[in-house]
């Protein structure tokens, strides 16, 4: 397949479905997470239990939800419960293996700002806030990032800790006793950081095909570290794009009747 | 014991000015049509509650109902920005907007703990995060067993919460399923509830474990046909996403959002009428 | 995933001598097969953590297999007392018992912190009363917000919850329907679970909203038909009341007791056997 | 009617009933509250709602219930509730209008103990210990309280105080800040008492048909306050003691099928 037959957002999504262990129970945001995890289960994962904040527990929607409570995530789930047992006795009772956030501002880090760009009493831009991501980045066994990498994104001091990731980095997460390990991966459009085992600092492990490490050091606001080897994650597999396609199309139609 | 009202007499009978209100619905069963009846009737004052303020506080706030926002989540879902609850924080119109920030589980922990006649409710939340800079409201405290850190948060009490049901009896038992976020918890913690319902039955025919709220709970019910509209109602219309999409065009701008609500919301007399000059005007357009 | 596995199987693999276990059923669905196969694996040194200890643990406490028992009513339902339970607590028989002693309101609050992660759970209750004199496990903290005295008790987390349902599929889905008490609290409270079944089906069939505990927060579901009688089974059989009073006659005496756990338990099989040779007893009585 | 047609149980049952209002919310425990909710519910009070412990909420048995659990209070009901629920959003939530309790000691303020008899830790009798009580006592907005009267059932002291009434008297019950009111009577098979409106000790208020000031007195463990008229209860109608001896034959027969 030639390298121009896919996007740069289509292998960011690829690449974070990669990482979904099949059997994991996922706890999924709308937008990106969601489109990954579903492609997830459509391919290498079929077992995946999808988890939406909604309270729709191993839902398999047959297209991507618009809102996090989409009818179709009722209609085809194991089990719907109320939101705040959702909270509690799923998300914060520590029962879910991994955590799928997107963002607006990352720091080095993992800490995550999806509340304010600028001043929070006089903010530039609004952003629509915390909504669950605080307690899914604490209370998973593990989280994954998607975002599009640009200096604007990856920003070497947040606007807003909206969502704890790494903290100062180090051991300080664990010093403030965050039940789960935080974020071990971040996935852009670029490639994939993951933190360093001792400092927890963002470092570029791997590029998407086609993608310079320098490339993503120039895309990212604060000196970013790069590993010895920076392997290139192999390309998209035509079942993945074509399942990617299929998905994406069916979403497109049902999303767009008429009013 | 629940009385069956029209909407708007209940809206006149049980939301005041200055009233601390919230109108539930976690994407499913959003109750729009009483939020148009309580912009027609010019309610000002309010304080709003709401994990998601969605397009319904939108139009609240845009119509200049509110005085403070209570919220995990602004946005528009799927779609992107809420331009009048943003309008209302970065630019004060049609009024300032004071807002109170949480996430969602502290939200859902504040519901329960209104539900359950507690003045706070605890969560294992917040920490690490800046939104307790900017939030008196949320507090930590220590297990008195383990020592552990853990955030606390005043419970809702809201004078009126506003729901939409699929069903009530003509007794008033309202029956709902599907997503039913805090709804339940919403009304149970309020001083005052209406719950706008798609069909008043003779039996509910309740499965054994539904989510079921007694007539002796309710204040007001309120037959609304289609009621949730554009969000949806599991069994009865699906979620009309198109106009989620279509609301970023109309609210983007003061005037478009203004000659919006003016046409389709102030100059009908209820929400049928309202969902007839909406047609109207797609069809025309 | 939870493992579909035969009950004498389940019990062997997951529950061990000097665990904390909570065999849960709020009057219904009471996992009396467990019980007895607890019994007939001569588990030893168990904390057992229960609501109702019911006649299910006056079985357990007389056949010597509990060092502890944590518990908020303990009385034959309509009929009197539990007297092995009494027996052990007054004269140390089979041996000396431990008790830590609640209110219900205390144990569902305890259970529902434990199915929530949380290190204690508050609630609106003891106040007045004995009984935080006889259990520090029950404190009393202040409201971060208003001040009011509130109690604390630390969460349930037994090492493993048995409970009995309705259906299973054969993913190990669990379905239960009717009065469903703490079980879904206890089993997510718990680090590991046994779920006893009336039967395993193809397709659960859940109406929305039900109480479904997904197969992979269960460790194993056990088909047991009957498995909750005397307790009763919504949809299968009803209580029998009838047995709860006769234990009454039976449970009164050391000897009676020992002799009817000999002849039904001990000498049994399993669940099944247990049942008929209760049968044979009763016809020729 | 002739005098001796009717039992001082039936009595007590039939005047604990008549204080149930149409259409007030009740928590009831088994036994004799049980008994007089539904005699109540069965005759001048259709309308009201009963609720019991085990998550039963609008519950219309048609015979009483052995345990709090039984299936035909599930059946029936407008809404079952798992036991957290009710305790949390129900109980404590503060939605009960009445609470109905039973006890095997009860003091001069109406604080009643079904724990032990004798010392805590050497106890002469075991009873079952709180259930629901202590959190039904504190919490409806007002509670009633029925026992046969005798004087090891009301006391000077209790042995354990397992569910709070007025507590010391006086305003005691509010400086504690319980919520509720607390008992507004004491049903017995003698007679009704009430607590004094300052003092909150429990006064004799009325007797049932037959019998004396005296008699009460002398059943009660403590110097008993009368009030200054005490008025006779009006003897059992027919029509209560029918409904109430159909409910209780029906009970029998439905309890005692064959194992």
């Amino acid at each position: 397949m030639p390298e121009a037959s896919y996007s740069a957002d289509e292998m960011m999504t690829i690449a974070a479905a990669r990482m979904i262990r099949n059997g994991a129970s996922l706890f999924v945001g709308i937008g990106l997470p969601s489109a990954a995890a579903n492609l997830a289960r459509l391919t290498h994962a079929p077992e995946t239990v999808l988890i939406y904040e909604s309270g729709t527990i191993g839902t398999r929607p047959s297209v991507l939800p618009l809102s996090i409570g989409d009818g179709e995530l009722a209609e085809t789930a194991d089990a719907v419960v109320s939101v705040p047992e959702m909270f509690a006795y799923w998300l914060q009772g520590g029962r879910i293996d991994l955590g799928f956030l997107g963002a607006a501002q990352i720091d080095r880090f993992a800490n995550i700002n999806t509340t304010v760009i600028g001043e929070y009493r006089k903010p530039s831009t609004r952003l629509p806030g915390a909504g669950g991501a605080p307690e899914i980045a604490t209370c998973c066994k593990e989280v994954l990032i998607t975002l599009r990498h640009s200096k604007r994104a990856f920003v070497n001091k947040l606007d807003f800790l909206t969502s704890s990731g790494h903290m100062e980095g180090g051991d300080s997460r664990e010093r403030m006793q965050l039940p789960g390990k935080g974020p071990t991966a971040v996935i852009t459009d670029l490639g994939v950081l993951t933190p360093d085992p001792v400092t927890r600092e963002l470092t570029l492990t791997s590029v998407h095909p086609g993608v310079t490490a320098e490339k993503v050091v120039e895309n990212t606001g604060w000196p970013l570290k790069v590993a010895p080897v920076v392997e290139t994650l192999a390309p998209p597999s035509e079942n993945e794009l074509r399942v990617l396609r299929e998905l994406n199309e069916r979403t497109r139609r049902a999303h767009t009747e008429q009013v | 014991m629940a009385t069956i009202l029209q909407l708007n007499e209940a809206i006149q009978a049980l939301v005041r000015d200055g009233d601390t209100i919230a109108l539930e619905g976690f994407t499913h069963l959003i109750p729009f049509a009483a939020g148009h009846e309580i912009i027609r009737q010019r309610r000002r004052n309010l304080t709003l509650v709401r994990m998601t303020p969605d397009l319904i506080y939108d139009q609240l706030i845009g119509a200049g109902c509110a005085a403070k926002l209570v919220f995990s989540w602004g946005g528009n879902p799927g779609v992107g920005s809420l331009y009048r609850l943003r309008d209302a924080v970065e630019n004060g119109w049609p009024s300032p907007l004071e807002i109170e920030e949480h996430a969602h589980a502290g939200m859902a922990t504040a519901y329960a703990a209104g539900a359950s006649g507690l003045p706070f409710g605890v969560l294992r939340g917040y920490l690490g995060t800046d939104l307790p800079k900017y939030n008196a409201n949320i507090k930590f405290i220590e297990c008195p067993f383990t020592g552990e850190k853990l955030a606390a948060v005043p419970a809702h009490r809201p004078d009126v919460t506003v729901v939409h049901a699929q069903k009530a009896d003509r007794r008033g038992n309202v029956l709902m399923w599907g997503v039913v976020g805090v709804q339940k918890e919403a009304v149970l913690a309020a001083k005052r509830s209406i719950v706008t319902v798609e069909e008043v039955v003779d039996r509910l025919d309740a499965p054994p474990n539904s989510v079921v709220l007694p007539s002796w709970v309710v204040g007001a019910v309120c037959p609304v046909k289609g009621g949730a509209f554009p969000s949806y109602a599991q069994g009865y219309y699906p979620r009309n996403n198109a106009f989620y999409k279509k609301w970023d065009g109309i609210s983007r701008e003061r005037e478009t959002f203004q000659k919006w609500l003016e046409r389709h919301i102030m100059g009908t007399r209820d929400f049928g009428a309202f969902k007839q000059s909406l047609e109207e005007a797609t069809q025309y357009a």
